[in-house]
């Protein structure tokens, strides 16, 4: 699947995506970012407060028990500050 | 029942101009009565800031601003509705966002613009980077507590 | 605390243009983060109105505005404000009222807006009378008591 | 004083304006309108119900009880319906 980092999740990461192969036992979105977090100090840091982190599967909001399912996109970041 | 009318919406780079977009929601009408809209500026902060980048999710920013749009449809009997969102630099002074809401009558007209507002705060993906006037690197604009409180109210 | 912006009343025949009206608020400005407009439009009322004929009491009705202007630059703290009332003869789809308030935060701009509509509808001196398609002598619209409940609100 | 009338209190009085001198014991704005109401048919029909009546001293709206004085102009109208 394809992953999109935003805003400050990005900057940490390094990356605005990269496609990714989380392993079966990665169900929720919440499990998702446990194990981007396990990557390394970059992931680590953008997922440090997973308080401050929004998700969307497929260009829609998800919260951190919304299982990955079928997505084919997921996207991470901070709160958003538009309008 | 009119048939609920389709929202325009738009997420672009280029500046928008409000005059415009009235005289496209209004043209030809004679059923409007209400026509509020919400313009949001770049403000300077007292001269703190020179620039802001706003950084968007392209195809989730139009595809959640269309979600809020349809909810307020539901909501209200609403005649137009217009959503214009800018992305990239903006500089203070400059035109951020749009809202423009029509309507029969004119407690509609504002209750939708207000909660087409309330909800872009919170559900559009824009985040705002701020470029300092001294030079400095500017932080990310943290979400406001206030912002999420708005947006409740609607609920 | 910035001075307390001067408001911009205008009764008058004319018509009147909110692009321009905009521009004229926030021209050379960099501090300002909201503007909400309201406008009011003459509705044909699905056909069976020809026109209206507004009448207006000469002074008085600047003079009343301009109290309910200064009374919302003391509720909230506002940049800027703009208020235009025509009287006259106005067909379906022509613009009737303008108020534009400006503020750095978009709840004042919003509230202030809806303060000075309340507040027109049921303090300034106009009076519509109707005149109808069908060659009926039209009468003089009655006031809403949807209007008064609008205006308590505010008490 | 002057007094001023609009909509359609001047349609049934037939008048815009006119001078009037109300006699010394009519004090407040709700005595001015029953001296006027007794004048003729068409003052009778615009004031017939008080409680659709407005008034304005010099430009000021006016409740019935409020004292004339010295008010140089008077307006009689129905609830207005501006905006």
């Amino acid at each position: 699947m394809k992953a999109l980092y935003f805003a400050w999740v990005r900057e940490r990461i390094g990356l605005a995506e990269e496609e990714i192969a989380p392993p079966r036992e990665v169900v929720t979105v919440r499990e998702l970012i446990e194990w981007l977090s396990a990557r390394d100090e970059g992931y680590a840091a953008a997922f440090a407060n997973p308080a401050t982190i929004r998700a969307a599967l497929d260009k829609t909001h998800a919260g951190p028990d919304a299982p990955i399912g079928a997505a084919r996109e997921i996207a991470f970041f901070p709160p958003m500050t538009g309008g | 029942m009119a048939p609920q009318p389709t929202p325009a919406v738009r997420v672009q780079a280029e500046d928008f101009d409000l005059g415009r977009e009235q005289a496209l929601l209004t043209r030809g009408r004679r059923d409007i009565g209400a026509l509020v809209s919400f313009l949001g500026l770049c403000r300077d902060e007292d001269g703190a800031l020179e620039a802001l980048e706003l950084e968007h999710y392209p195809g989730m920013a139009e595809a959640e601003i269309r979600r809020v749009a349809d909810e307020a449809l539901e909501r209200w009997p609403l005649q137009g509705l217009t959503v214009i969102h800018r992305f990239g630099r903006i500089q203070p002074g400059e035109q951020i966002v749009l809202v423009l809401a029509a309507a029969r009558h004119r407690a509609d007209a504002f209750a939708a613009a207000a909660f087409l507002m309330d909800f872009l705060k919170t559900r559009a993906p824009f985040w705002k980077k701020e470029r300092r006037a001294d030079g400095a690197s500017g932080d990310w604009v943290s979400a406001k507590s206030e912002d999420e409180a708005a947006a409740d109210r609607w609920r």
